[in-house]
């Protein structure tokens, strides 16, 4: 294990070269560039192994990176934005085909107007697609999650995205540990897939369905991926053990215990908020953040068992859930609350948009109108 | 091949098989009848059958299958081949 | 936890400069956050990138609107670092320039000549001088950060021959930069 | 548009087969003797191993298993193929039945090459890896001419710009057969089609020559109607490696408004006519291959486009149309030049 200081895509890049990853396309886009870049210039020297093809779209990145896993090869791509809605398509054929594929995604705004900065509307944009999403708050969280991704997408046979923020994590330095290549080995042995499009093994992939046996692949895929819950609990278990190093929950809370107001968001956004639940707990208000690390499927249990009774939930998301108010993570938390016999208040509010700076006084004027909300 | 026998297979795989439309000579309103006396062995039906349906050996036809084209009967340079209306010999 | 607040021009070098002040930290034992910003603008227009050190984990996902200190990679950087906002006078941000004379502004200030060590060991593209490395070592003098840890960010950053020559600008830079104005 | 126009329109979509000389067709056979006798003797050496089963779901006399059957024989069943949407994937059968002995990848739309690219790579790097054993499957595609020449454009030009190792089939019938015979880019003018019932006013794209001006390992033209040339370039492009493309021009019932039987028979036409090019490409360097080449170079008398034309029941507009001799004559015109283009590459 050693310390390193680097940009979140370099971190990303070195746990991809840790990660034994077979099969990589990818194609240029801002703020993800520079992690194509970099693993590029890994193939070069020879340090990356793998096949590594430089496509023409991100269409055709996340065609080649799925045809590659049905073959049985661990694949890698990464995008932003545009070229992640440009993918949009296949992520869909990904899942329903059961491919590990794993991707990262460094969140931009998407058109229109052009803006190049974070925002999480690429994202959670692919919502409904089936991929399971974990989200990222610092370099460490990158680095580590591309091992978890492997592990959980692999044990599951669905796809996982690992999301960031542009520019604030991808280009931003920020120190993380590595972990050693023997240790990254032994956590991810090579792919040893049930079915692989091969010869000696047969099969027609995806050919036409009828509707009976296609409800049956789509509830499996969902019930899969709700009890891709507790694998990713399971491995996140053994991630600790195997490096000795503590890994954030589900829902990673911190600040005051038994606090009355909880702020809860994901993204680079969750760890400034930190420094926002320290500011109203000087204030006098007993606050709480709570980082959310898996958007898809949504920790629902974790949620209503950290939030005491008679609290006060606020949601910031950096994304808007047209017509809806607030965005995805307001939504998502109302549901999660819904059927818990606890009365807690929940209310949200979108921020940070196109990359709109959220410093702690910004975050704080947001908290404490919604704050005045509730009291009203 | 590594391939672990204990997973489950969850992609959507379908597998060979014969007659996946079913038995398509309920598609023909016409069968095709080779005369072997005038069948000169140019294997043009062979190769030409969208169904692999006749025999290169002897040229018989698989009718469980064939859903009258008649490809085999045009193509025949000999018109060794001749279509037959359902239901007559 | 101490923010430095970078302004300089696109293709100069500022994000390896991040990238040097951050390993240097890292050597140090500290703990450090270098964030730059970018526009659509390209090479020459006017960028800034944020830089933080401290003794704990830092939680800031921002940019420094109110910086300690702030690095001027041109003398002409001074407007756009007042647009972008610090406190001046002599309880404000320290301001570190590259230059031959100081800046125009009150607090405290120190003096380097980046271009001039630049280019006395070669370290140039065209007619551009690559300052950042120079930069590197003034700033690091003035946060505190010992020589020892630049040159090995600069060892890291840079192989080969261009290694001795950035060494040696690093440290020529770290001994020659003096606070020409205020403070004790 | 004329009121006569409106008529033939709406009749031709009604029954496409009004107004055809049925009785006719039988009588007119493109074979000749010499011909024949040459076929057998190499379809006698053919290999046995037939890669589709029988009792697909494909209309009857459909090119693509055809097609494919030649494929079959040649590649073998060490080969997997994509498909993207199109008649032969609905002609394949339903989950969780396939008619095709070999794996298939179906993908989306717009990615049959960047697949045929994912998993050619793919095997590269897991063989190598020691992780599965060689030898490497052929990787190929079998992709129709939407998939081709429109949709799938980008994908295709970029991996043979990448020079992929895979073999990109496409089979052409000259519409969107899969969805009901929309025009597609490689519709020729004046074709009916459902949409452009006023029969289709561009002319069609030259893809083969544009994949030939990429400059990639092996480029083909060919045609169900000739499974020798086709088992030939088929067997020269497995011994290549990096891209190669094949069009297989695959005449088609309903969407060229012919009796099932007459698939074949077209196809030839369609070469005879000068109207479907036979030639390949190694690297650029172009052949063109018989009978194109002599009817190219005016040695041999082309076919009657008359019949060609008339024959089918999408060119019912130009048939019925007062100035059907002018639009034939342009017809023949616009394959002429095309032909003395393709001498000029020579």
């Amino acid at each position: 294990m050693s310390k390193r200081i680097e940009t979140g895509n370099t971190a990303c890049a070195l746990a991809v070269l840790a990660a034994g990853i077979d099969y990589m396309a990818a194609y240029p886009i801002t703020p993800q560039t520079t992690l194509s870049e970099k693993i590029a210039n890994f193939a070069a020297t020879g340090e990356f192994t793998g096949k590594y093809v430089l496509v023409e779209s991100e269409h055709s990145a996340m065609s080649a990176v799925a045809a590659a896993s049905a073959v049985g090869a661990r694949t890698f791509t990464a995008t932003s934005s545009q070229g992640l809605l440009h993918m949009h398509e296949i992520l869909h054929y990904a899942s329903g085909g059961r491919l590990p594929v794993v991707m990262a995604n460094i969140n931009r705004a998407v058109l229109a107007p052009w803006c190049l900065y974070a925002d999480h509307q690429d994202s959670i944009s692919q919502r409904d697609t089936g991929w399971l999403q974990l989200f990222c708050s610092n370099h460490q969280e990158i680095y580590d999650s591309v091992f978890l991704a492997y592990k959980v997408a692999e044990k599951v046979d669905i796809p996982v995205m690992i999301s960031y923020d542009g520019f604030l994590l991808s280009h931003s330095l920020l120190p993380f540990e590595t972990v050693d290549d023997s240790v990254i080995k032994q956590y991810l042995p090579d792919r040893d897939p049930a079915w692989r499009l091969h010869p000696d093994i047969g099969g027609n992939f995806s050919n036409v369905a009828m509707a009976a046996e296609y409800s049956a692949y789509r509830h499996r895929l969902a019930d899969d991926t709700l009890k891709s819950l507790q694998i990713f609990r399971d491995s996140i278990k053994e991630y600790e053990n195997l490096t000795g190093r503590k890994q954030p929950d589900l829902i990673e809370a911190s600040g005051t215990e038994n606090a009355n107001v909880y702020l809860l968001s994901m993204g680079s956004m969750a760890s400034e908020m930190e420094l926002v639940a320290t500011e109203l707990t000087k204030q006098g208000i007993n606050a709480s953040a709570l980082k959310l690390r898996l958007y898809r499927p949504f920790p629902s249990d974790e949620l209503v068992n950290i939030l005491p009774d008679g609290s006060t939930l606020i949601v910031l998301d950096r994304n808007i859930a047209y017509g809806h108010p607030g965005g995805v993570l307001y939504m998502e938390a109302r549901s999660a609350l819904y059927e818990s016999d606890k009365k807690i208040r929940v209310l949200g509010g979108s921020v940070g948009l196109g990359g709109v700076d959220l410093t702690v006084s910004v975050l704080l004027n947001e908290v404490n109108r919604l704050l005045e909300v509730a009291k009203a | 091949m590594n391939t672990n026998e204990k997973k489950e297979i969850l992609q959507p795989v379908s597998m060979p098989v014969e007659g996946v439309a079913g038995f398509t000579s309920a598609w023909r309103s016409q069968w095709p009848k080779l005369d072997s006396e005038k069948c000169n062995g140019c294997l043009l039906c062979w190769i030409f059958c969208p169904e692999t349906l006749i025999s290169r050996e002897d040229r018989s036809i698989d009718l469980r299958y064939c859903k009258g084209c008649a490809v085999c009967a045009r193509e025949c340079p000999v018109n060794a081949i001749e279509m037959i209306r359902e239901g007559e010999e | 936890m101490l923010e430095l607040r970078i302004h300089g021009r696109g293709g100069t070098g500022v994000v390896t400069l991040a990238d040097l002040l951050s390993k240097a930290a890292l050597a140090a034992g500290k703990e450090a956050q270098a964030l730059p910003f970018f526009g659509v603008e390209r090479r020459g227009a006017v960028i800034r990138a944020c830089f933080r050190i401290s003794d704990t984990p830092i939680l800031q996902r921002s940019m420094s609107y109110q910086p300690d200190i702030i690095a001027l990679m041109h003398e002409n950087m001074l407007p756009h670092a007042r647009n972008e906002g610090f406190t001046e006078g002599e309880d404000g941000a320290v301001i570190i320039v590259n230059g031959k004379v100081p800046v125009e502004a009150e607090g405290t200030q120190w003096l380097v000549d980046a271009e001039q060590i630049a280019r006395d060991h070669g370290l140039t593209f065209g007619w551009d001088a690559y300052i950042n490395v120079p930069m590197a070592g003034a700033i690091a003098k003035v946060i505190g950060i010992p020589l020892e840890s630049v040159e090995s960010a600069v060892n890291v950053v840079f192989k080969g021959k261009n290694a001795a020559s950035n060494l040696e600008a690093a440290r020529d830079a770290y001994n020659t930069t003096t606070k020409v104005k205020g403070g004790a | 548009m004329s009121e006569k126009m409106k008529e033939n329109i709406l009749e031709s979509s009604v029954n496409p087969m009004v107004g055809l000389p049925h009785a006719e067709i039988s009588k007119h056979k493109e074979h000749d003797g010499t011909e024949v006798a040459a076929l057998s003797s190499k379809l006698a050496e053919m290999p046995e191993y037939e890669m589709v089963h029988k009792g697909t779901g494909a209309c009857a006399g459909c090119p693509s298993p055809m097609g494919l059957r030649i494929v079959g024989k040649v590649l073998g069943p060490n080969s997997v193929v994509v498909m993207t949407p199109s008649c032969t994937v609905a002609s394949t059968g339903m989950m969780p039945k396939s008619c095709f002995k070999i794996p298939v990848l179906n993908c989306a739309f717009a990615s049959a090459a960047a697949t045929a690219t994912g998993i050619t790579g793919a095997y590269d790097a897991l063989i190598e890896k020691g992780a599965i054993s060689g030898p490497k499957p052929t990787v190929f595609t079998w992709i129709g001419d939407g998939g081709t020449y429109d949709i799938g454009f980008q994908g295709l030009s970029a991996a043979a710009e990448r020079n992929d190792d895979f073999i990109f089939f496409c089979y052409n019938n000259e519409a969107y057969g899969n969805t009901g015979m929309q025009r597609s880019g490689a519709t020729p003018r004046h074709a009916i089609t459902t949409t452009t019932p006023g029969g289709k006013t561009e002319n069609k794209k030259n893809l083969p020559i544009l994949m030939l001006e990429h400059q990639c390992a092996y480029v083909a033209t060919a045609s169900v109607s000739y499974p020798q040339d086709l088992f030939r370039k088929v067997a020269k492009a497995k011994d290549i490696k990096g891209f190669r493309y094949i069009e297989v021009h695959s005449p088609c019932g309903p969407g060229w408004k012919i009796p099932w039987s007459e698939t074949i028979d077209m196809g030839k036409r369609a070469v005879k006519t000068g109207a479907w090019a036979l030639w390949e490409a190694e690297n650029g360097n172009l052949t063109i291959n018989a009978p194109t080449l002599q009817i190219a170079q005016g040695k041999v008398k082309p076919a009657s486009l008359e019949e060609y034309i008339e024959l089918q029941g999408r060119f019912n507009l130009v048939t019925r149309s007062p100035d059907k001799d002018k639009i034939i004559a342009d017809m023949k015109d616009g394959i002429e030049k095309d032909l003395k283009r393709l001498l000029m590459r020579l």
